[in-house]
């Protein structure tokens, strides 16, 4: 690769949780950095008008892993740059809305693993056999 | 009436379908060496004409910035294809203004520009040949170069710039047009477009001095080559004689007279026309010009007042000064030049002439607006005083007064049908097709208002109406000029009683 | 770096190269080359000032157009504002910091894609259909509409159907800019919407498409209405003096 | 000779015309600041609450969207109807119809909750839904009175323009039918549940169209130093009295036919007796001003004849419509809801009492902002197109009235 | 399967304030032993429908647990000054105690009034863009990814169960996202009954019985042997208004 520090990139924050040994997002990266809004729109629309309450794209996970929770020093609010979806959005000029109902924090009781669905060491509600 | 036939109103004006070659064969006479050679120019096709002509291109695209971008800048968007009277008369597709520029355009991109050179068929690039120079000769000389396709375009694309360039181009190999060459040689020689010598013109005014007294019994004067005089009148020679063009010379005098300013016409300039802008030669036309700076030296005049003529107010008013130029010599209280229908408004308005309209209540008026004047100068000091001045004069001279459909008027209005350089017999079809757009606004009028005359303040058109009218079912003295309306109005300090003036008019 | 992202490097520098240079060549050209004479179509402003107004009246309304042909204007009219939507979204892709400005009017150029192809369709309608349109039509023409619909209709395809990486793709243009080649992610849409963008570019100069700066210097729209107060004299007329 | 009404677009150039457009400009950019500030800060900033949820920007919405569909009621007379006197009318009554049609959605638009979600409202629709189907009329109305307007004013499409002139006439009725239905389908609320509504607001259309029609006319045409004859000036304010005694008449039935239903006793007795400022403003507004004093003004032998009479009857139509708007929509919401009959309510939700509702100024100016749209549009458009006749000459636009035969009225047409 | 009925009762145990509570519901949670909750990728079917039972007999005089019970579950109200800036008309209310007090008798009592979950929700037929809806096992609810806040449905709703939001919120609860500009009401505590289906006890109702007043019983209308069933089949059920014929979810007993 030439790439070089020159070049301004976003400045993506770590997440605090791995889906998998092999596998750091809920699909692979690749394919989150291009689809992400597919997955977790469509996931909007199954959990509001089906009660699909699958764990893999819910943004309720996504900001556990992706965003530290509150009380681990400061805060990081959706403005600010530091908030792991506005590194990129601002970067890329693409103004979400979620945050206007959505929490952009992990509740501070939230766990921040996530496993496979029906990996057994499911959550309590997960996957659709043990 | 003619061997073409006369196009027929259209009830609702559509755009008629294109008939590729319906005008091919409308050409002008070809210049004969004799006009040629005093115009600088070739007598005959020269061997080398392609040579020449690419060059000449060439030498124009670097002296005229207007002639390098239309070439360039045009979408082909179509917006001007039905805005041309020559098309909407003759339906032919290089009659739109875009189609007569292509005709041009292609060999520029043949030889000027790189997509045209590496993939001409692309972008319909085309050799310069023989069956193109025709086309040229044909074509260019069925513009009259009124600018009504600059208006609409929008990029202004003035297809008229591109035609002078083209008969530019034409007249340095040696294919000049017969009408426009003829008329400049006559103009270098004796001073005006007619050939009128001196003493002929001297008898003229003489002539029209005494019908002026006899009908009004005031001496009103038509002087010739008065040194002293304040103003120098530069009139198209049509007035000296033609109807309706002497009653508009006959009006002029009246004005002056009632202003009490002394004025003089000159035989060296005998001649407000510039054919030089005709065939798009900025020599010829200074030359032209430099005619009337002379004169003005000559006589020692303190303002320069034009009559009217379209194309000549043209030249008088953008041109003159850049052509002739400076006029630092004259009153610097007047603008150099000024049109005669300025001069006559501002009597209007500070109530200096005593205009009974009634006298013109036989009549009941529409004014066709000149292209020249329309298009591409101005009256007065604010933009757009070339369509109120006129008018004014003319409502403050009459009492009947409707104007023609709002699209073709103003800075829409169409040609005459027989502008730049285009007014002669051996181009009478086109002329008559040509003023198809204008008869059926005219005739629109007619129907709707009782119009019975329509005013004009531009040699060319009353001369090229009065001949084209009657084609149409209209007659050839329904064309009159705007000083004519003014004279019949006009009641001059000290002129006879009314009884008698009616007399006088029967006369008429 | 992949071979598609050296072979997109080195075409982007070299379209670039010819835009700029061709279209600065010509405006050169256009602004050196004298008019000799005042040819203001009439009723002119007196102004300066009124010139810049008229030229604004002409740029952003098309008004000679609208006078002209009112099919036409709405087409043309909503496929170059569409167009310029888009074009303004598109500075994202070259700001590190993008301007707040831009930001707001993203969801605008997103949407305006469908403006931009609906006019240009319109326009292409009438090109074939009226018959006088058609006469003036030479195959360019037709080229330049199927041109500008590809780059629409590919930029489309990655906006609404198949995404690509944004974040990526900025990286490689701003890494064009600073002189550090970036990696280009290799989706078809992008491929494709880039490399017409590329051949836009690089007939730009040379083309139709030179009436955006034309526009600036037709003097029949230009030109100040003032022949009588100030006399207007060319080099080369200056010379006939002499 | 034959006499043809020519169309022509505006040519003031005056500080007249760009004052007018400077001060429309500066209403508009005054509604739009209005606007930014209820959007910036939320709602919270305006009267509406959660018991009055329509407030005065719907009031004025509403308002112009009714108008608007009457607006075109002149064109309709001409084009279906073949009254010839009408028919030069009609290119400004279409043009009026749609702008302020435009004007009424802006402000419906700009009070969303989620302005920013208008992409939303374009692209997701429950087709059950009366006000989803408004949406899909008044873009349908927009685009059928365009080509109408189109067919109008093109001369080769003049054969057409009847044909389209009925379909947008059918498309006006039923889509103040379905401005009316956006209450009537409300059944829950005593206000609203009748079935008049829907005609009613097919009257209170006409009027209220025509009055602004009316003003608009009469300001354009003298504004413009174009004449305007007397005979037809008749005409219309004559038609303009028969709507206002149409909406008094229906406005009658609708309290009559109220009164016959024991269930909405309540509200009657609310509304007539005692509902404080709401009826007032029913008596003293709506019945008085709005409709009893203008209709006395335009009938009245003397001031009938008066120009400035005729106006300010327009502008107390115009006023009393509003109260009309404002009786009807927050009169109907502050009218408690009824949950159990025969007990007396109450709660932390304001059960049982009448809501109170003060509006903001903000929503004052966003209203007359929508008023400001529209007006800005028409004199944008006049000066652009070629709407406003040249001439309504009583001799040349009403030729029955000068006198003229029948042929030269059908020219004349 | 039965480790994951475990699991969630032990989660709703644990999610409950004292043994107490427990106690109380516990007969609720053994009786529907064979009912579970669906799995969380399966969609929701007609073949329920959720529905309340409020016995307002029950219902204590000044009581208002049930109120706080769902403001601290769905983070709304004064209790977690939610809408600072809001007058009070303007503040969301999902659930209101509503005193009644017969004229001719003068007999007053209280009850809770919410969204009713009508069948024929005249909120969701008006609604022009989609978002107010009704999911196939009768929940209503508002979709605010679509809502445009135009309040329509704050028209129609005949039982004033819907509320708007004035003004800008933060820290939402994960189970509740709700924000400026958009309508909501009472989702029947869907997030709970998606878990736990037929054992869910929605937020009202655990507060209520954890005050030891036992109102409310939640259960599916649709299944015969549904302890609501079985109690409308005992006793019967009035709904409020029912002359508008909307089929509620929620019904009461002793108005
Ligand atoms: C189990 C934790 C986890 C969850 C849940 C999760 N992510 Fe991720 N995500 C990661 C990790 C770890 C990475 C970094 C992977 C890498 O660097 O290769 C990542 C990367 C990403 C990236 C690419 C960032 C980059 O570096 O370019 C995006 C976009 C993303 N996640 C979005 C989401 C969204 C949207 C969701 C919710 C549907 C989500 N993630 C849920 C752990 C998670
Ligand atoms: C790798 C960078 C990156 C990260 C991290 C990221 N996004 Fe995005 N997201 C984008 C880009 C780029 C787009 C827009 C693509 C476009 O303009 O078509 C986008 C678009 C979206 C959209 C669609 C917006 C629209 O109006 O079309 C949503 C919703 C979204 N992101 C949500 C999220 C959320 C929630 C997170 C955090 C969990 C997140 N994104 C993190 C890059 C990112
Ligand atoms: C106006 C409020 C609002 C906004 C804005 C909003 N949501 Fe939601 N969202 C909700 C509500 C309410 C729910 C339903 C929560 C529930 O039922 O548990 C929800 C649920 C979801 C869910 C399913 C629950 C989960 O955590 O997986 C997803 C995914 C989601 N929203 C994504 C988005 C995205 C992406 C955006 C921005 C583009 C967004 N939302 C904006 C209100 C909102
Ligand atoms: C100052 C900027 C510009 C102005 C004022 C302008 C104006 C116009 C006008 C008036 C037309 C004719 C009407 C029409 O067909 O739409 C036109 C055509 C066209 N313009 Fe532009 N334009 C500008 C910039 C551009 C740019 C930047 C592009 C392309 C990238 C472009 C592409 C085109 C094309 C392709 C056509 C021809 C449409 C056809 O073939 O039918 N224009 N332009
Ligand atoms: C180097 C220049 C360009 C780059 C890097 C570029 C890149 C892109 C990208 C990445 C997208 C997808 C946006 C998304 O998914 O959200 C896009 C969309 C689009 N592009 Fe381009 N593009 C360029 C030039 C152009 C030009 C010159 C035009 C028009 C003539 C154009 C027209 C469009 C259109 C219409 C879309 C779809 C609408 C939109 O998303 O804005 N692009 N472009
Ligand atoms: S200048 Fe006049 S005559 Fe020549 S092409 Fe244009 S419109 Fe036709
Ligand atoms: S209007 Fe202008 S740009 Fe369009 S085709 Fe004609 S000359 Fe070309
Ligand atoms: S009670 Fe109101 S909000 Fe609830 S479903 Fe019925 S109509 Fe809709
Ligand atoms: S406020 Fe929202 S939920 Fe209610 S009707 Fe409007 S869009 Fe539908
Ligand atoms: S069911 Fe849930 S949301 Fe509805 S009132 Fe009870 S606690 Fe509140
Ligand atoms: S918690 Fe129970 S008893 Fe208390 S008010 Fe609510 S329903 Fe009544």
């Amino acid at each position: 690769l030439l790439a070089s520090a020159e070049v301004p990139r976003p400045d993506i924050p770590e997440a605090n949780a791995r889906y998998s040994e092999a596998q750091g997002c809920v699909e692979p990266t690749e394919e989150m950095r291009k689809n992400h809004m597919e997955y977790i729109l469509h996931q909007r629309d199954e959990t509001m008008r089906r009660g699909v309450r699958t764990k893999q794209y819910s943004l309720e996970e996504c900001i556990n892993c992706h965003v530290p929770k509150p009380e681990s020093g400061k805060v990081v609010r959706s403005d600010s740059k530091e908030h792991f979806c506005s590194s990129c959005h601002s970067y890329a000029a693409v103004k979400i809305d979620c945050f206007s109902c959505h929490r952009d924090t992990p509740m501070p009781d939230a766990d921040t693993t996530m496993h496979r669905l029906g990996s057994g060491k499911a959550h309590h509600f997960t996957g659709t056999e043990a | 009436m003619a061997d073409f036939d006369v196009p027929k109103f259209r009830e609702i004006p559509i755009i008629p379908k294109l008939e590729e070659g319906t005008m091919e064969h409308s050409k002008p006479y070809v210049a004969k060496a004799d006009f040629q050679q005093p115009l600088g120019y070739p007598g005959e096709l020269v061997d080398n004409w392609k040579e020449v002509a690419i060059d000449k291109m060439g030498e124009l695209l670097g002296k005229y910035r207007s002639f390098q971008v239309f070439l360039d800048a045009c979408v082909k968007c179509g917006a001007c294809t039905d805005k041309c009277h020559y098309y909407l008369g003759t339906t032919d597709p290089k009659n739109m203004p875009v189609g007569r520029q292509d005709l041009l355009r292609k060999v520029y991109r043949r030889y000027f520009t790189f997509a045209g050179k590496y993939f001409p068929k692309l972008v319909g690039a085309e050799d310069l040949s023989e069956e193109v120079l025709d086309d040229w000769y044909s074509y260019f000389h069925q513009c009259s170069q009124c600018r009504r396709c600059s208006v609409f375009c929008p990029y202004g694309i003035d297809t008229a710039e591109i035609s002078m360039a083209a008969r530019e181009i034409m007249d340095a190999v040696g294919k000049g047009q017969k009408y426009c060459n003829e008329i400049i040689g006559k103009v270098f020689k004796v001073g005006n477009n007619l050939g009128l010598p001196q003493p002929a013109l001297e008898n003229t005014l003489e002539g029209i001095e005494e019908d002026v007294e006899d009908d009004t019994g005031v001496k009103v004067r038509y002087p010739l080559d008065e040194k002293g005089a304040e103003v120098l009148l530069v009139t198209p020679s049509a007035d000296f004689f033609a109807e309706p063009h002497v009653d508009g010379l006959i009006g002029y005098g009246k004005v002056f007279h009632e202003a009490g300013i002394s004025w003089t016409l000159s035989s060296h300039a005998s001649e407000a026309a510039n054919f030089g802008m005709f065939i798009g030669s900025y020599e010829n036309m200074r030359r032209v010009s430099m005619r009337i700076r002379e004169a003005a030296l000559d006589l020692g005049v303190k303002r320069i007042i034009f009559g009217e003529c379209g194309h000549a107010w043209r030249v008088a008013y953008s041109f003159l000064n850049t052509l002739a130029g400076p006029f630092d010599f004259l009153d610097p209280n007047y603008p150099v030049p000024q049109h005669i229908c300025e001069f006559t408004h501002d009597l209007i308005k500070q109530g200096k002439l005593n205009l009974d309209k009634s006298r013109n209540d036989d009549m009941s008026l529409t004014y066709h607006d000149s292209c020249n004047v329309s298009r591409a100068s101005r009256m007065g000091d604010t933009p757009g005083g070339q369509f109120s001045i006129p008018r004014d004069i003319i409502r403050a001279s009459c009492n009947n007064f409707y104007d023609m459909s709002a699209d073709t008027i103003y800075d829409s209005t169409y040609c005459c049908g027989g502008g730049g350089g285009l007014l002669t017999d051996d181009l009478m079809e086109l002329r008559v097709k040509g003023a198809l757009p204008r008869m059926e606004a005219l005739k629109k009028v007619v129907d709707e208002h009782g119009v019975t005359h329509m005013a004009a303040i531009c040699a060319i058109c009353k001369s090229q109406f009065a001949k084209v009218m009657p084609y149409y079912g209209f007659t050839l003295d329904q064309i009159v000029s705007v000083h004519q309306l003014v004279s019949n109005a006009l009641i001059l300090t000290g002129q006879k009683s009314d009884d008698d003036d009616d007399d006088a008019s029967d006369e008429d | 770096m992949s071979f598609v992202s050296i072979a997109y490097t080195a075409l982007f520098y070299a379209a670039a190269i010819v835009f700029l240079v061709g279209v600065g060549a010509r405006i050169y050209r256009y602004a050196k080359t004298p008019a000799p004479l005042k040819i203001p179509t009439t009723p002119a402003p007196t102004t300066t000032g009124g010139v810049v107004l008229r030229m604004f009246r002409e740029v952003v309304f098309f008004q000679s157009l609208f006078r002209s042909n009112k099919w036409i204007w709405l087409f043309g009219w909503i496929f170059h504002f569409s167009l310029l939507l888009v074009l303004l979204r598109h500075i994202r892709y070259f700001q590190d910091q993008v301007w707040l400005w831009v930001t707001l009017i993203q969801p605008f150029g997103k949407y305006a894609a469908f403006g931009m192809i609906i006019g240009l369709l319109g326009l292409w309608a009438r090109r074939i259909l009226v018959d006088r349109v058609r006469y003036i039509s030479a195959p360019s023409d037709h080229l330049m509409l199927a041109l500008l619909v590809g780059i629409g209709l590919s930029g489309m395809m990655m906006t609404f159907v198949s995404h690509t990486d944004i974040v990526s793709v900025k990286a490689f243009f701003l890494g064009m800019m600073r002189f550090s080649p970036q990696e280009l992610p290799t989706d078809p849409a992008l491929l494709i919407h880039l490399f017409l963008v590329a051949m836009l570019l690089i007939v730009f100069p040379i083309s139709k498409l030179l009436h955006a700066p034309g526009v600036f210097f037709s003097p029949t729209r230009n030109q100040v209405d003032n022949p009588r107060e100030k006399r207007h004299l060319a080099p080369w007329a200056a010379e006939l003096e002499k | 000779m034959k006499k043809t009404i020519h169309f022509r677009e505006v040519t003031n150039n005056g500080t007249g015309y760009w004052g007018l457009i400077g001060i429309l400009g500066l209403i508009v950019a005054i509604g739009l600041g209005a606007t930014y500030y209820m959007e910036h800060h939320g709602h919270y900033v305006t009267g509406m609450n959660n018991q009055i949820v329509w407030g005065i920007p719907h009031v004025f919405a509403v308002f112009l969207i009714v108008a608007a569909s009457g607006a075109l009621n002149v064109a309709s007379i001409g084009s279906v109807f073949g009254k010839a006197p009408y028919k030069p009318l009609a290119p400004l009554s279409g043009l009026l119809a749609v702008t302020l049609l435009i004007g009424g959605l802006a402000i419906l638009v700009l009070d969303l909750g989620r302005p920013d979600r208008l992409i939303v409202a374009m692209t997701y629709y429950n087709f059950k839904s009366i006000f989803a189907w408004n949406i899909i009329l008044y873009n349908g109305f927009i685009a059928i009175v365009a080509v109408y307007l189109w067919m109008l004013m093109d001369p080769s499409k003049k054969q057409y323009s009847s044909t389209v002139g009925f379909f947008a006439f059918l498309w006006r009725l039923i889509l103040t039918t379905g401005t009316g239905s956006i209450f009537g389908f409300i059944v829950a609320r005593q206000a609203y549940d009748a079935a008049i509504m829907a005609p009613l607001f097919v009257v209170m259309s006409f009027s209220f169209g025509l009055a602004i029609y009316l003003l608009v006319l009469m300001a354009g045409m003298k504004w413009t130093g174009r004449p305007l004859g007397d005979a037809l000036l008749r005409r219309l304010k004559n038609l303009l009295g028969v709507f206002v005694g149409g909406v008094l008449y229906f406005v009658l039935a609708y309290h009559l036919t109220n009164l016959y239903a024991t269930e909405h006793h309540g509200y009657e007795h609310f509304l007539l007796l005692g509902g404080g400022i709401y009826t007032q403003l029913f008596w003293i507004g709506q019945i008085l001003i709005g409709s009893l004093i203008p209709l006395a003004m335009l009938y009245h032998p003397g001031l009938g004849r008066s120009r400035t009479a005729i106006g300010w009857a327009c502008a107390l139509v115009i006023l009393g419509g509003l109260t009309q708007m404002y009786t009807i929509i927050i009169g109907g919401q502050a009218y408690p809801l009824v949950l159990f009959p025969g007990m007396e309510v109450s709660s932390s939700f304001y059960d049982g009492v009448v809501a109170e509702y003060s509006p903001a100024l903000p929503e004052f100016l966003l209203g007359i902002g929508g008023f400001g749209i529209a007006l800005i549009a028409v004199a944008l458009a006049v000066k652009v197109l070629p709407f406003m006749p040249q001439t309504l000459e009583d001799a040349v636009a009403d030729p029955h009235h000068g006198g003229a035969t029948d042929a030269a009225a059908g020219k004349a047409a | 399967m039965s480790e994951h009925v475990d699991t969630s009762r032990r989660r709703f145990i644990g999610g409950t304030a004292g043994a107490a509570a427990g106690m109380s519901i516990a007969p609720g949670v053994f009786l529907n032993q064979v009912a579970q909750a669906k799995p969380a990728d399966q969609p929701v079917t007609s073949e329920n429908r959720w529905g309340m039972l409020i016995d307002t007999n029950k219902c204590g005089d000044g009581c208002d647990a049930c109120v706080r019970g769902c403001m601290e579950e769905n983070g709304w109200g004064d209790i977690n000054d939610s809408e600072p800036h809001s007058a009070p008309e303007q503040k969301a209310q999902w659930i209101r105690i509503v005193e009644l007090r017969d004229t001719r008798t003068g007999y007053a009592h209280q009850l809770p009034l919410m969204c009713q979950h009508c069948k024929h929700p005249p909120c969701v037929d008006v609604c022009p863009t989609g978002a107010s809806m009704k999911r196939a096992d009768g929940i209503v609810l508002v979709d605010k990814h679509i809502c445009i806040g135009c309040r329509y449905c704050m028209m129609a709703c005949p039982y004033k169960a819907r509320s708007f939001i004035h003004e800008d919120l933060q820290d939402q609860l994960v189970v509740a996202p709700r924000g400026k500009g958009t309508v909501e009401s009472c989702t029947l505590c869907v997030h709970r009954v998606d878990r736990d289906g037929a054992d869910a006890v929605p937020a009202c109702a655990e507060a209520c019985a954890a005050e030891g007043h036992d109102a409310f019983v939640f259960g599916d209308l649709n299944d015969p042997n549904s302890e609501i069933s079985r109690q409308l089949a005992l006793h019967g059920g009035t709904e409020i208004r029912a002359d508008l014929g909307l089929d509620l979810g929620v019904r009461y007993r002793g108005i």
